[in-house]
């Protein structure tokens, strides 16, 4: 289609002139950039002298969970409000239930499946000395459930929407309970107390590692779980808002 | 008990952690929401009266996270503007969520209702929840990271809620304002990482105590304020305003017009002139001096083209967060609580009145069916008291006295006066003049009852969906009589320099 | 040093680039797409400001914590926007696609 | 909280509360509606007495509740405050026997009669004001509150008239809020005191002084209707009678016409004024009021129309009398015309109001023989009429009598030409109508009678401007008793020590 | 001696990365843009790892590749179906009404 394509290209008035501020401004943020003396400290030395009160040996899992937890706990409730947000939104749409799946794909996800599992749960405990952690667990989670999804199992259908939410909701809730239960021994929320402060961050980790898990999971299939759903209705056919 | 003391610093977490775990709650159980949200809010309210008496007592407080001090660790803090701001987030919250109720029963109860009300309101509170407990972090954050994730948590959980009610044109508006959103947050990310590179901190008040300001630092200041300008839409970069809170439901419209708008304007703030004051130039607070006067004056004509009421209140909001910018260039006449008075006054009373305004404009809709402003004839032979509350709170947006908008006009004349700017006094005036067109055309409408008009007899009456409107629109009106009250706060909140000292680890 | 500022200028770039397409391209799924790039632009520099090269020291791990977060959370959003951006292509097809249908299906009635 | 903060609050509340539960009560419960109504009139009457007699015995009435630094809400009872309120209440229960007897059986009355006591409220708030910004709150407040009430017919030329209403008194009020604040800048917070600033602002400032005080008349001036301000008043003649009357007689009209006593003497003082040398300005703008309504009342056929721009004219005869601040006997003049001004108007209107209500006449032309049908009234409106002119014995007489010999002490001997061709036009525009009503022959049927029964007309419609036009003839005959407007009046000014 | 090829490497490096990003974002196709990316992410790790954040690298290739890029796709697909489901219905509700009213196109 040479002619789209064309098209496509040419500018009009108003592109090029955004084409233009934004390469300005990319100069001008490129220039200052450089001319930023490499003279500050930053945090590393912070983080070296205070990483044997952390609990942890690898340094990112001691910040991300340790001396800025407040920061992770806020952000896996980002995660749980995007989750909130998308069943909000729509009903999952999951594939119809006659689009055939190659009996080696499934053959391959069941034998994944497990491994990928077994993976997660080594990267959530490697976190605490080397790379990995409860995102990295988290994700490998999630791909192995949007493996499980799209290869289309029957019994996805049938999860019921109570457990999927305790999953969901365990992670952010979990985080939170210690962190008041930390509030109450030590008076510092968050403030683990002393010699405690590895195991409950292996704890959370992984709390919050199946939660992250089945975060992404959800998202990929895009919807609240509809336990009613007999017949699936295309996305199209829902009748849309008359109101407000 | 140590930690029941009164002056222990933690207590400060509980606006933030109570809306939190509700919400999750929320989710989780799916029933008995509304009583789970209403002792959330209520809680929430009773934990920022508490924190202002604390703070009255006790002065300004910092708190670490896990106890691990400044440079590395998070730290939260209460000061005068802090604690102010989750007074106005828990009044309003309380109200909205009293009102949100009546207006999901009243949409459950409707015998044409659908399943689609019931998922709406099973939503609805889990997000407003995370929402206000994202907000309140927000309010009391001191660190700069930390501001960026809960500006993710408002950002997000205030997409989801302008795309609950499920029209297309709601959800394209919503698909818009997460993405200006996304923008914002990502700009704003972009400064934080220029910051650190030039100074290698996160914590506000370590920042603050840097005296060297380079380019680096100068960028920064600029690339945050751009993302914190494009979340408080201020003109010409509210696009996506209008829509997304005209389209969206009527308590949601309320939260997102009186309170994730200030926290991102709370922020900017914040930065500009606590933080980063000694960088400020005078021709950058002219700038958004400038950009507030457009945004009164276009925000106004906007407002008084409309035909849909929920559009013109909309547009009401671009063109009051002018008043707030217009006051960066005047600030140069007065000392810093003064200024943080008069933010705090506007931001306070167009809160409450907002959300009253979009309450009423929800009530009424949900009664009439339509919000076209031709059409609403009469309406307060049906709907006395929220009539009442819409005329209460059009007179706050227009700035009479003694509304909390009148002490800060008075503020904003003064100094403009008292310096000499005419323009800015011109554009104050022109802006309160517009206000009342547009707010009058609207009750002349509604209080007027022709000949031969017969009233419609509702046969749904719901007290929650009138009287948290009219409640809202008394405070608005009446806040310029606690003034005293509120300067007092302010004046015993500002944080004095000397007292934090840089770096301290544990 | 020159890594860094390498790095950095490539971040930068990409989120130049990333603006650029977001404001001017149309398409919900490049709007997306160009949310994304930008958001590595931002943790590129972030990342390159924290390296330090082999037996120079250690690399700070606070950055490294901000784009760990700052990963998870584009994730995130980029999941829900996708949801969205669904949500109102399919609501808002019907209109389009219903002025589109009508010369295609006049077209198929003439030949 | 003393006994005198106390009574002050209460002379507040005693229209604000019947107000705000008339407007929960429901439509047909009008019995307790008057009742609330009567008995908050009364009380507030025997309060704002009480209150009159505690000022002349030197008590003082104040109450400060501060807001911010420099703008501090203050209500306080000085003897020219007692004059309005006294005025504003008065007439506020003659008004409310009216407006009953006025709207019986007309929809909406809660409404109306709701918004009529915040109305009063809100006039008395500007009588106690204590300091301009007080006075300000008040004053935006009335705007507010009157507005309902203009468009109370809820008509296309009542809603049109009730713009221009609000667009003359909100730019009048933006321009007034400009003009309090700047002057706070310059000289600090002012009270209304018996001296103004101090003079040592006037040589200092003297320019921007000037201006303030012009942006304040200009202001001011839009509720006063002074000519070239006062195009929304013939316009709001489309309310009803009653409110009318209020507008003209007790609140918005006379509001600004006590702001302009208020900024004159309280605000500047006479000193300060002599100084900046202002004072001409003001009285320049009077005089071309006082003729200009005077001449566009000649021509009016519409009688509300006519004494509408008859209130134009009268009510300059206010600030005529301000701008000869430096001449007690002008000043007594000026200010005794608040009061008789009202008295007078609020009879004519009552009795407009009763040719239309039982008539059907709203034109000077249906007018022929009219007294005959209703002689009561008539006469009510004769004795009104005749104040207007300033026939002795009527109290219009005696304000012209003391403006006229503050010219003459002046030495402004085109003033006292002034004042003598006003009363002439006033004669002229009278009179016709007067002997059209007495000697005129009816030359056909009333427009439409709407009313027939034992008297003219109904018992509340026709008691009100009986009472008010006996007061007229009374005032002026026992002027010089000790307890008369006048009176009052001569202690206000000994009080200011002029 | 390690210096300059690791300089040279680097520079490789960013000039794919910013060769893909540009393509990605200009090119027609939306698909052959979320394969892009994808490929963009996978070689967004590789950087992490040159910038010593192993962390990093890990969750960029967890979620950046195996998450994001599927995501992308089902949404792609989900909107294509859409599209192509919505001809189809709308065609077919509509082709006989057209016949009936529109018998001269434009």
């Amino acid at each position: 289609m040479p002619k789209t394509r064309n098209r496509h290209k040419r500018l009009d008035g108003f592109q090029r002139l955004f084409l233009l501020l934004v390469v300005c401004l990319i100069t001008l943020l490129g220039c200052i950039l450089s001319t930023i003396p490499n003279s500050a400290p930053g945090l590393a030395d912070a983080v070296a002298r205070l990483q044997e009160r952390s609990g942890v040996k690898s340094p990112v899992t001691a910040v991300l969970l340790n001396f800025r937890a407040y920061d992770t706990m806020l952000e896996v409730v980002v995660l749980l409000l995007a989750v909130i947000g998308s069943w909000s939104l729509t009903k999952s749409p999951l594939p119809e239930q006659d689009t055939d799946i190659s009996p080696v794909q499934m053959g391959v996800v069941r034998l994944l499946a497990p491994v990928m599992c077994l993976v997660a749960a080594y990267l959530v405990w490697q976190g605490s000395h080397l790379a990995g952690g409860a995102f990295q667990g988290g994700a490998i989670l999630g791909a192995a459930g949007v493996l499980i999804l799209v290869s289309d199992f029957p019994w996805i259908r049938t999860i019921p929407a109570l457990p999927l939410r305790i999953g969901l909701v365990l992670g952010p809730l979990f985080f939170v309970g210690i962190a008041l239960c930390c509030l109450f021994f030590t008076g510092k929320l968050l403030g683990y107390p002393e010699g405690t402060a590895g195991w409950l961050i292996l704890l959370i980790e992984a709390a919050c590692a199946l939660s992250i898990g089945i975060t992404l999971a959800s998202l990929f299939a895009g919807g609240r779980p509809d336990n009613t759903m007999k017949k699936i209705q295309p996305p199209a056919k829902h009748p849309p808002g008359k109101s407000l | 008990m140590i930690f029941l003391n009164v002056d222990n610093p933690s207590w400060m977490i509980t606006p933030i952690i109570v809306p939190l775990t509700a919400g999750l709650l929320c989710f989780l159980f799916q029933r008995k929401t509304f009583a789970i949200a209403l002792s959330a809010v209520l809680v929430n309210l009773l934990a920022a009266c508490f924190l202002i008496g604390q703070l009255l007592t006790c002065g300004p407080m910092r708190y670490s996270m896990g106890g691990w001090q400044a440079p590395l660790g998070i730290t939260l803090r209460t000061d005068g503007p802090a604690v102010l701001m989750l007074l106005m987030t828990g009044v309003t919250g309380f109200a909205i969520t009293l009102y949100a109720r009546g207006y999901f029963s009243f949409r459950i109860d409707d015998p044409g209702g659908t399943d689609r009300h019931q998922q709406q309101q099973r939503y609805f509170w889990p997000l407003w929840l995370l929402l206000l407990a994202g907000l309140n972090g927000l309010f009391l954050s001191n660190d700069i990271f930390n501001l960026y994730i809960t500006l993710e948590i408002i950002g997000i959980s205030a997409a989801s809620l302008a795309a609950l009610s499920g029209k297309p044109a709601a959800r394209l508006a919503s698909f818009r304002y997460l993405l200006s959103s996304l923008l914002g947050s990502l700009t704003f990310l972009l400064g934080i990482v220029f910051l650190y590179k030039s100074c290698g901190l996160l914590d506000l008040d370590l920042l603050r105590n840097l005296t060297e300001n380079g380019p680096g630092v100068r960028a920064a200041l600029a690339l945050m304020s751009v993302g914190l300008l494009l979340k408080t839409a201020l003109v010409p970069m509210h696009f996506w305003l209008p829509p997304a809170h005209a389209n969206a439901l009527a308590p949601v419209s309320a939260i997102l017009s009186a309170l994730v708008i200030k926290g991102s304007f709370y922020l900017l703030f914040r930065l500009w002139f606590e933080v980063f004051a000694s960088s400020i130039t005078t021709e950058a607070l002219n700038v958004m001096g400038g950009l507030g006067a457009g945004a009164i004056l276009w925000g106004a004509i906007q407002a008084m083209r409309q035909h849909r009421l929920k559009l013109m209140v909309a547009y009401s909001t671009v063109s009051q967060l002018g008043y707030l910018f217009v006051a960066f260039p005047l600030s140069r006449a007065a000392d810093n609580a003064q200024v943080w008075s008069i933010v705090i006054f506007m931001a306070m009373a167009h809160a409450c009145a907002k959300s009253a305004m979009f309450m009423s404009a929800g009530t009424i809709f949900l009664h009439f069916g339509h919000d076209r402003i031709q059409d609403l004839t009469g309406v307060r032979a049906s709907l006395p008291i929220t009539v009442l509350a819409y005329g209460i709170a059009g007179v706050t947006l227009m700035g009479l006295p003694p509304s909390g908008a009148f002490i800060a006009k008075w503020l904003l004349l003064s100094w403009a006066l008292a310096s000499c700017q005419w323009w800015w006094v011109l554009v104050i005036i022109a802006g309160s003049a517009m206000a009342m067109i547009y707010v009058f055309r609207v009750i002349s409408r509604f209080i007027v009852i022709p000949e031969g008009f017969s009233s419609q007899k509702l046969e749904f009456h719901s007290r929650l969906l009138e009287w948290p409107a009219l409640a809202l629109a008394l405070i608005s009106l009446l806040l310029g009589l606690v003034a005293p009250w509120l300067l007092h706060i302010l004046a015993k909140g500002s944080i004095d320099l000397t007292q934090i000292l840089p770096g301290g680890l544990p | 040093m020159i890594t860094t500022l390498l790095y950095s200028m490539t971040g930068l770039i990409l989120f130049g680039m990333g603006l650029f397409t977001l404001i001017v391209h149309s398409h919900p799924l490049r709007k997306i797409l160009a949310v994304n790039v930008m958001s590595t632009g931002v943790f590129l520099i972030l990342i390159a400001t924290a390296y330090t090269p082999l037996g120079q020291g250690e690399v700070d791990p606070v950055p490294h914590a901000m784009v760990l977060t700052g990963i998870v959370v584009s994730v995130s959003v980029t999941a829900l926007a996708l949801i969205l951006a669904c949500r109102v292509q399919e609501t808002s097809n019907l209109d389009l696609l219903k002025k589109k249908t009508v010369p295609e299906t006049a077209k198929e009635s003439t030949t | 909280m003393n006994w005198e903060q106390l009574l002050l609050v209460s002379i507040l509340l005693s229209s604000l509360i019947p107000g705000i539960i008339i407007f929960g009560l429901p439509e047909e419960r009008h019995r307790l509606r008057t009742i609330l109504n009567l008995c908050g009139a009364v009380v507030k009457i025997s309060l704002i007495v009480i209150m009159d007699i505690g000022i002349y015995l030197g008590h003082t009435f104040e109450i400060r509740m501060p807001l911010i630094p420099g703008v501090e809400l203050l209500l306080n009872g000085d003897p020219l405050s007692a004059l309005f309120a006294t005025l504003s209440s008065v007439l506020w229960l003659l008004t409310t026997i009216y407006a009953v007897g006025y709207l019986e059986d007309s929809p909406n009355r809660s409404h109306f009669f709701g918004y009529f006591s915040l109305c009063v409220t809100v006039t008395i708030g500007i009588a106690l004001a204590g300091n301009l910004v007080t006075f300000l709150l008040f004053y935006e407040m009335l705007t507010l509150t009157t507005y309902p009430l203009v468009i109370h017919r809820g008509t296309d030329k009542s809603l049109r008239a009730g713009r221009n209403y609000l667009i003359y008194a909100f730019s009048g009020g933006a321009v007034f809020l400009i003009a309090v604040i700047w002057l706070q800048n310059v000289v600090g917070p002012v009270d209304f005191s018996a001296t103004g600033f101090s003079p040592g602002f006037t040589d200092s400032h003297g320019t921007v002084l000037a201006l303030i005080f012009v942006l304040l008349i200009l202001g001011i001036g839009v509720k006063a209707a002074l000519v070239p301000l006062h195009g929304w008043l013939p316009q709001a003649m489309v309310a009803p009678a009653p409110v009318s009357a209020l507008l003209h007689a007790v609140a918005v009209v006379k509001a600004g016409a006590f702001g302009i006593v208020r900024i004159v003497l309280d605000v500047y003082g006479a000193q300060n004024l002599l100084l900046l040398g202002v004072l001409p300005l003001l009285g320049g703008i009077a005089t071309i009021t006082i003729l200009y309504g005077s001449l566009r009342a000649l021509q009016q056929d519409n009688l509300k129309r006519l004494l509408a721009f008859s209130t134009i004219s009268q009510v300059s005869y206010i600030a005529l009398g301000m701008s000869l601040v430096d001449q007690p006997l002008a000043v007594i003049g000026g200010l005794v015309h608040l009061v008789h001004q009202g008295l007078m108007k609020i009879t004519l209107f009552f009795c407009a109001g009763n040719l239309a209500e039982t008539l059907g006449i709203h034109h000077i032309s249906k007018m022929n023989g009219v007294a005959r049908r209703m002689p009561l009234t008539m006469a009510a409106f004769t004795i009104g009429a005749l104040g207007m002119i300033g026939i002795p014995p009527t109290v219009g007489f005696v304000s012209k009598w003391y403006l006229g010999l503050g010219s003459l002490a002046a030495g402004n001997w085109w003033l006292l030409g002034i004042l003598a061709i006003s009363s002439l036009l006033n004669g002229c525009y009278f009179l016709p109508i007067l002997i059209r009503a007495w000697f005129g022959k009816q030359q056909e049927s009333w427009p439409e009678e709407l009313y027939v029964g034992r008297f003219e007309t109904r018992l509340m419609l026709l008691l009100p401007p009986l009472i008010t036009a006996f007061t007229v003839m009374a005032a002026g005959a026992v002027a010089n008793a000790q307890i008369s407007p006048l009176a009052w009046v001569r202690f206000i000014v000994r009080e200011y020590g002029l | 001696m390690i210096y300059p090829i690791l300089t040279l490497f680097d520079i490789l490096l960013a000039l794919t990365l910013l060769w893909l990003g540009w393509h990605l974002l200009s090119t027609e196709d939306i698909f052959k843009a979320v394969v892009l990316f994808i490929s963009f992410g996978l070689l967004m790790a590789l950087t992490w790892v040159r910038m010593r954040a192993p962390d990093v690298a890990l969750a960029e290739a967890a979620l950046g590749a195996g998450l994001t890029g599927p995501l992308f796709l089902s949404a792609l697909r989900r909107m294509n179906r859409v599209l192509k489901g919505e001809r189809r219905l709308d065609s077919d509700e509509n082709r006989g009404e057209d016949h009936a009213k529109n018998p001269k196109p434009t």
